[in-house]
């Protein structure tokens, strides 16, 4: 404890003195986990629809899939979940899943292969902004009736080409595989709507919890699934609470009030660290933190100030001070624990040799860009880092800093000049990220493949996209990540994005609880192996 | 009314119940026009945003096609005229559209937080109030001594202090260190969904509910955020009571009671504080309205779930419907308690009727 | 009575003006030396004062550029606390997250602060000053128009407005500046109105009217000199909130961009830290608080002088 | 005859900026059960000797005297407490305009009954029976509907005779008028004076009638003290006012207009600085 919290605390008690006495610490019930957690992004239950993280997180301990992770061990990959086994067809385009035995919903109802068929086609149908993960395999709503179908406990699905097995079943642990129970969507459906506006706000799973309460950006509250067929969950009932500070749950968390912070700086992960009764635990996450440079701007397409720029990050300097222990330095596109990842670093601060590059480049006396953030004090102080480099080469940042909808708008409409962001991954598949950031087959404005960081960023890649499509289609998993590994060292020495960073999350906890996983890089929390 | 006749400018005029009707018209007109400038305003800043409403519904991730279809949902592609038009309609009809980031009707949003931040309004106005009007008369009775400068102290202490600060010190202290009061949120996360919202303040539920142990774990979460927004309350109210209080001290009807032989203590409550009460209950309802929507960073350090920072974090993330709705009851909300100040001036002030 | 003083005191405290100009000063001095006599405004005046000296010689008091990064050197505490490591020079008031001196920080903040406090202070009462004037000399339609606009103003939620207002218009300290200058005129239009429906009907401007004076004559050379003490006043009085509210929009990211050293967005910035390396926080706090209480102290004493309603007696 | 008031060498000083102001100069009289009137422009210090009286002079004003007794006891040496129980039931005060010097949002029979029970432990009852007595003997007809009326619905004529029933109601030994007429209409002004003249001599009370009106003053009273800049300058009985020597007497009285002997143009009152500074006659 420093100087000036002892100073408070000594002049609050000597007030106090003889007055009041300390209370005890409060504590959690038993069979209870509180959580705070920012949740402010949470805006539909709907696995169809559910994009977010907080959504994400929610979704994952209610609705079952047919192919999951195992939390206690996901380096394992995906695994049986809802589907005891599957088998894949000749040619490669269809997998058949058989259905688990005696699993229930939540409502009493058996899971079904039918359940299955629904809600992977409802998917399609509704075509919410999470769709391409699925129809990026050719689904559409006017073929699902051919290439998802059921028959009896087993369910088909047909994709348009060969794709790698691992590609399409990673795609299916992401949120929108969540099966639902068709009979109660069904019986709240409402103008056709296959319940969408209902499960907003619902949920019909058949995970290890059902939803109880979600009052958006105060708390959700999930109480255990009495049905669910991995058997009695420790803790009876999941507190999800809305904190937006960092102190602010690190108090809560230091007073019991809370079980888990997981949204802590770094300077309270420190102070946590040395308080009594709570640990740290650090998970390595799939986002990455990048710059990228729009190629529309004349001086930023000139490959030698690309470079250049790469070289003028303070990527040290910063991991070891205000991003410690929160972002670790990784400068390719596929986070650690991808299949196919590199952890190649071959850039570092170098000052000299920027200039040196400037100079062959034309600007050795630097220019004039403009660099937009999103406003969050992180990238910010990432931005100023950047601005302070920078200038050490003659290059002036003027930094914008915006909300994130304002940023967003500007970046797709690629009016931008650098781009401060963060990437997360869609699925567990390589392919997620090497298909935004090494995939923009039209660079034109017409067409408008606002989806793609490439795109964004004005980046014409013809021959890269083909290596990108070649990647997902072999089967062969080493091979494919030998593919993915090539694209990316290429990708770290010519594209516009210096990828800084990985996200690690640090969780503070008390003692006590025991076996939560946050989902690493690849999937969402999982509550059912919590104890206490 | 039968003292008409006696009234210095006896106007005769039509009955008293048509001149009320005018007067009520009037007021109606008055409100509703205000609203309208309200509404306009809230639609124009809804417009010039430069964050694509359709982008925030169909998020980052989103096909064009996708984007095409939302914004003719939208009716993006209507004339702006014809928009207006629509937004006036669905807010009289009480449909300010869907929250994109909560997904519920807006609606539903505000009547959830809306309570919230009543509540904490409320009490913190009763705090400012009971010390506030008390420390002021003392003021401008002791007026130039040092009780008046103390009093003036503390007041514009309250005005100056950045809350956003204060509170994360608050916190730290009564409630990190020493656990005097309870932490942020309106509940123990425990106890929370335990009683049964009826006004949505969940003092009066839990109280409604005999459960007292809610009522105390919600008074230990109110108490700290409330005394913030009361202290802040109490600057406002104390200068105003000063203020009016001198005013009246100053006035001839006080010696009037002072050659009556009155005691100084009757001459300040029941004489000089007897004619300034009608003039404390504007000042209040101000004082009010502006805890309403002024408590938007107190929210955000105590995550408390009102409607402050629900229209500010609904505009940091471009949820337009959210913030339109928000501002227009918020709006509202003020208007009403104005024209209601202004009822109770009629009411309590004998010149004024 | 006592003695006659003599001089320039003499001239200022006369019971006979020999001239308009001279009454005004000497009412002026009057005020002047009430004022004087109330410590507490003279207290805040002072410290008023010494900022503006600060920012005017920032960059000769400035130990270091205030956006100067040692990334090794972040967070380090002021000198007077203990735990700090003895071999580091300079921070007097500590260094923030980026490693910045906070000392020079706040005394280039002190400009920025200066900047927004004069702008609005220039912007919000003029405006006020033009609409509360206009609407009460012509009455009517006029005045029914503009009150109605000056009460949707009031009813919207202040910092909504200036949110909206800054996020319509872009993040940046001039935009902050005319966010709060929107959102701060309306109380000024109503002040200004009320005194100009008090002197419309005066027998003064009913002379200067018969004498043939213009319609922007009368505003501007006769009713708008009565209007300032009771503006200058309530102007002195909402600087803490001016202040407050561009601290607010740094806050929430909306006021000064990076790196610009604006007190809010410190805080802001520091908020962070709060728990363990408090100073970040606290001193661009206890520099806002200091201003907007020598602010208050100001405002309140002029009231105490310029305001006819304090009663005096 | 024993004097309800002697009063001797009375000061009031206000500190200001410039020094000491003196606004009562060494001011010295006694009162009987007679009716004494006060004169004088304003800022003379009549008003002020009133108040000094009942000791309400607010701070930072100070009151200084030699002897201020009241049927002998000394008023200055009294504490707070006790001057309560001296205002109002000892002496009491009318003022000058009833527009300020009743409580505007308090009924009419309430400040009256408020005087009455603060002197007299009665029941409201009996109080209201009291008032309503009172309203009559000040000539108001419907003394039911005036009690319940607030003074801004009362005309000013009336508003004064509210106000002398408020003061006469606790039964004072002395009351002091200040400028009671001036605010009002001169149709009313004698009624009102003619009410409490009669009810004044009616008790037995002593009457300070403070006034600048000379002409009413004497026409009112026995005795005139005629004051200048905080000082008495000549006190005379009414009756001898055309015998006055004083220069600023002779001065008033010049500068009044008289029906009965019409000038053509009325002299403008001269002052002499000297005046100020000479001794406060006694009476």
């Amino acid at each position: 404890m420093n100087a000036f919290r002892s100073a408070i605390l000594g002049a609050a008690v000597a007030l106090a003195a003889g007055v009041t006495t300390v209370p005890a610490m409060a504590e959690t019930p038993a069979n209870m986990l509180v959580i705070a957690n920012r949740i402010d992004d949470i805006t539909t239950m709907d696995p169809a629809q559910s994009f977010e993280f907080a959504g994400s997180d929610v979704s994952h301990n209610i609705y079952s899939k047919l192919v999951n992770f195992d939390p206690a061990d996901l380096d394992a990959g995906y695994g049986p979940d809802l589907a005891a086994s599957w088998t894949v067809s000749e040619d490669g385009r269809s997998i058949t899943f058989t259905m688990r035995e005696g699993v229930l919903f939540a409502s009493g109802n058996p899971v079904t292969a039918a359940d299955a068929e629904y809600s992977l086609r409802r998917a399609i149908i509704l075509n919410k902004t999470p769709s391409f993960i699925l129809s990026q395999f050719g689904f559409t709503p006017e073929n699902v009736e051919e290439t998802i179908v059921a028959d009896g406990n087993t369910l088909t699905i047909t994709t348009d080409q060969r794709y790698a097995t691992s590609f399409v079943l990673n795609c299916l642990t992401a949120t929108i595989g969540g099966i639902v129970d068709s009979k109660v969507v069904m019986e709240h459906e409402v103008d056709g709507d296959m319940g969408n506006e209902w499960l907003r706000t619902h949920t019909a799973g058949s995970g290890a919890y059902v939803l109880t309460s979600w009052k958006p950006n105060e708390s959700v509250t999930l109480t255990a699934n009495p049905n669910w067929y991995g058997g009695e969950v420790a803790m009876q009932r999941v507190v999800v609470r809305h904190v937006q500070e960092s102190s602010t749950q690190r108090l809560m968390l230091e007073r019991g009030d809370i079980d888990v912070a997981r949204n802590l700086s770094p300077e309270d992960v420190a102070g946590i660290r040395e308080a009594d009764g709570l640990v740290v635990d650090s998970e390595l996450r799939g986002r990455l933190m990048y710059m990228s440079m729009n190629q529309k701007n004349e001086i930023l397409s000139n490959p030698k100030v690309v470079e250049a720029m790469k070289y003028l990050i303070d990527y040290e300097g910063m991991q070891d001070s205000f991003l410690n222990g929160q972002y670790v330095i990784h400068q390719a596109f596929l986070p650690a624990t991808y299949l196919g990842a590199i952890d190649d670093t071959p850039y570092h601060l170098d000052i000299e040799k920027a200039k040196a590059l400037l100079a062959e480049a034309g600007y050795p006396d630097g220019f004039e860009v403009n660099l937009v953030v999103r406003e969050a004090q992180e990238r910010i102080d990432i931005a100023q880092s950047l601005q302070n480099t920078m200038a050490q080469a003659g290059i002036t940042i003027n930094i914008t800093v915006g909300t994130a909808k304002q940023i967003l708008g500007e970046y797709r409409a690629r009016t931008h000049d650098i781009y401060l962001g963060a990437w997360g991954p869609d699925y567990p598949d390589p392919n997620t990220n090497a298909g935004t950031f090494a995939y923009n087959p039209d660079n034109s404005d017409e067409a408008g493949a606002t989806g793609l960081l490439a795109w964004r960023n004005a980046w014409a890649i013809p021959e890269m996209s083909n290596e990108t499509l070649a990647a997902v289609i072999e089967n062969d998993r080493d091979t494919r990540a030998a593919m993915y590994e090539a694209l990316q060292r290429e990708h770290q020495q010519v594209s516009p994005f210096a990828i800084m960073f990985q996200k690690i999350e640090q969780t503070g906890r008390a003692e006590n609880v025991q076996g939560l996983s946050l989902g690493g890089a690849i999937t969402a929390v999982s509550y059912w192996n919590v104890t206490k | 009314m039968a003292l008409a006749e006696t009234s210095p400018k006896g106007r005769r005029k039509s009955s008293p119940f048509t001149r009320f009707l005018i007067k009520a018209g009037k007021t109606v007109m008055a409100i509703s026009v205000t609203m309208l400038g309200l509404l306009f305003m809230t639609f124009v800043i809804g417009r010039v945003m430069p964050v694509d409403p359709v982008l925030s519904i169909v998020g980052e991730r989103a096909s064009q096609e996708m984007y095409d279809a939302e914004f003719i949902k939208l009716g993006l592609d209507k004339p702006i005229v014809v928009q207006f038009f629509y937004y006036i309609r669905d807010v009289v009809t009480g449909n300010f559209g869907i929250s994109l980031r909560t997904g519920f009707p807006v609606w539903n949003d505000i009547v959830r937080v809306f309570p919230a931040t009543m509540e904490l309004a409320t009490i913190g106005t009763i705090l400012g109030v009971l010390i506030g009007v008390p420390l002021g008369v003392l003021a401008a009775v002791k007026r130039g001594t040092w009780i008046d400068q103390i009093a003036r102290v503390v007041a514009l202490i309250g005005y100056s202090m950045p809350v956003f600060w204060i509170g994360l010190i608050g916190l730290l202290v009564l409630y990190g260190m020493l656990g005097w009061i309870g932490g942020p949120g309106r509940l123990d996360v425990f106890n929370e969904d335990i009683i049964p919202p009826v006004t949505g303040m969940i003092l009066i539920d839990s109280a409604l509910a005999r459960d007292w142990f809610i009522f105390k774990d919600a008074l230990s979460h109110i108490i700290l955020p409330a005394s913030l927004l009361g202290y802040y309350s109490l600057a406002y109210i104390s200068r105003m009571t000063r203020s009016f209080m001198l005013e009246q001290l100053s006035s001839e009807y006080i010696t009037t009671a002072r050659v009556k032989g009155m005691s100084e203590r009757a001459v300040i409550w029941k004489h000089a504080f007897g004619n300034i009460k009608v003039q404390l209950i504007t000042v209040i309802a101000l004082s009010y309205a502006g805890l309403l929507e002024g408590s938007v960073l107190t929210e955000i350090i105590f995550s408390w779930p009102g409607i402050g920072s629900y229209i500010t974090t609904s505009l940091l993330s471009a949820d337009m419907n959210a913030v339109m709705g928000g501002t227009v009851v918020v709006g509202l909300v003020f208007v009403l308690l104005n024209v209601f100040a202004e009822l109770l001036y009629k009411f309590f002030d004998p010149r004024a009727k | 009575m006592s003695i006659q003083p003599t001089g320039l005191r003499a001239w200022l405290l006369t019971d006979t003006p020999t001239s308009r100009h001279h009454a005004r000063m000497a009412a002026y001095y009057q005020a002047w030396l009430s004022l004087k006599s109330n410590h507490m405004a003279m207290f805040g005046l002072g410290i008023l004062l010494l900022l503006v000296i600060l920012a005017a010689f920032a960059p000769i008091l400035a130990p270091a550029a205030p956006d100067f990064q040692i990334l090794d050197l972040r967070l380090t505490p002021p000198v007077w606390v203990s735990d700090r490591d003895p071999n580091i020079d300079g921070f007097i008031l500590g260094s923030d997250s980026l490693g910045r001196d906070i000392l020079s920080r706040l005394l280039y903040g002190s400009r920025i602060t200066l900047y927004i406090v004069a702008l609005v202070a220039l912007i919000a009462p003029i405006a006020g000053l033009f609409v509360g004037t206009v609407a009460g000399y012509t009455g009517g339609w006029i005045d029914i128009i503009l009150m109605r606009i000056t009460d949707i103003f009031l009813a919207f939620p202040r910092l909504v407005l200036a949110l909206a207002f800054v996020a319509a218009l872009g993040a940046g300290i001039e935009n902050a500046v005319l966010a709060i200058s929107l959102t701060a005129w309306p109380p000024y239009a109503r002040i200004a109105r009320a005194e100009t429906l008090t002197i419309r009907n005066s027998d003064y401007i009913h002379a200067v009217r018969l004498q043939g004076a213009g319609f922007i004559r009368i505003i501007t050379k006769h009713i708008w000199p009565l209007c300032i003490s009771s503006l200058v006043v309530r102007v002195t009085l909402d600087m803490a909130g001016i202040i407050l509210a561009a601290a607010g929009l740094g806050f929430l990211g909306l006021g000064a961009q990076p790196p610009m050293a604006e007190w809010g967005a410190m805080i802001s910035e520091g908020r962070r830290f709060i728990l363990d390396h408090w100073w970040v926080a606290t001193m661009p706090g206890l520099a806002i608080f200091t201003v907007s209480l020598a602010f208050n102290l100001l405002g309140d004493g002029m009231r105490d002088v310029l305001d006819p309603k304090e009663g005096k007696s | 005859m024993t004097n309800l008031l002697d009063v001797e060498n009375l000061w009031v000083r206000f500190p200001t900026r410039n020094g000491i102001f003196d606004a009562v100069r060494g001011v010295s009289f006694s009162l009987g059960k007679e009716r004494l009137g006060i004169v004088g422009e304003s800022g003379s210090g009549k008003s002020m000797t009133g108040r000094a009286i009942l000791r309400l002079i607010r701070k930072p004003g100070m009151v200084e005297a030699d002897r201020m007794d009241l049927d002998g006891v000394p008023l200055l040496t009294r504490t707070e407490k006790e001057m309560r129980s001296v205002r109002g039931q000892k002496i009491s005060m009318i003022m000058q305009d009833p527009k300020f010097s009743l409580n505007p949002v308090m009924r009419v029979g309430k400040q009256i009954s408020e005087a009455y029970r603060l002197h007299n432990r009665v029941s409201k009852a009996e109080a209201k029976a009291k008032t309503l007595e009172m309203l009559e003997a000040v000539a108001i007809r419907d003394v039911e509907r005036v009690y319940e009326m607030y003074p801004h619905e009362v005309s000013g004529g009336m508003g004064q005779r509210i106000m002398i029933a408020m003061m006469l109601i606790p039964n004072p030994e002395i009351m002091i008028a200040d400028e009671p007429t001036s605010a009002l209409d001169v149709s009313v002004q004698m009624q009102v004076l003619e009410i409490m003249d009669k009810l004044v001599v009616e008790r037995g009370m002593g009457l300070i009638f403070i006034s600048h009106d000379l002409n009413l003053v004497s026409s009112f009273c026995d005795r005139v003290l005629i004051m200048y800049s905080g000082r008495v300058v000549e006190t005379l009985k009414a009756d001898q006012l055309h015998n006055a020597q004083h220069p600023y007497t002779r001065g008033l009285l010049d500068s009044l207009p008289r029906l009965d002997a019409p000038v053509d143009r009325l002299s403008v009152l001269q002052r002499d600085p000297e005046w100020a500074k000479a001794e406060s006659v006694t009476s």
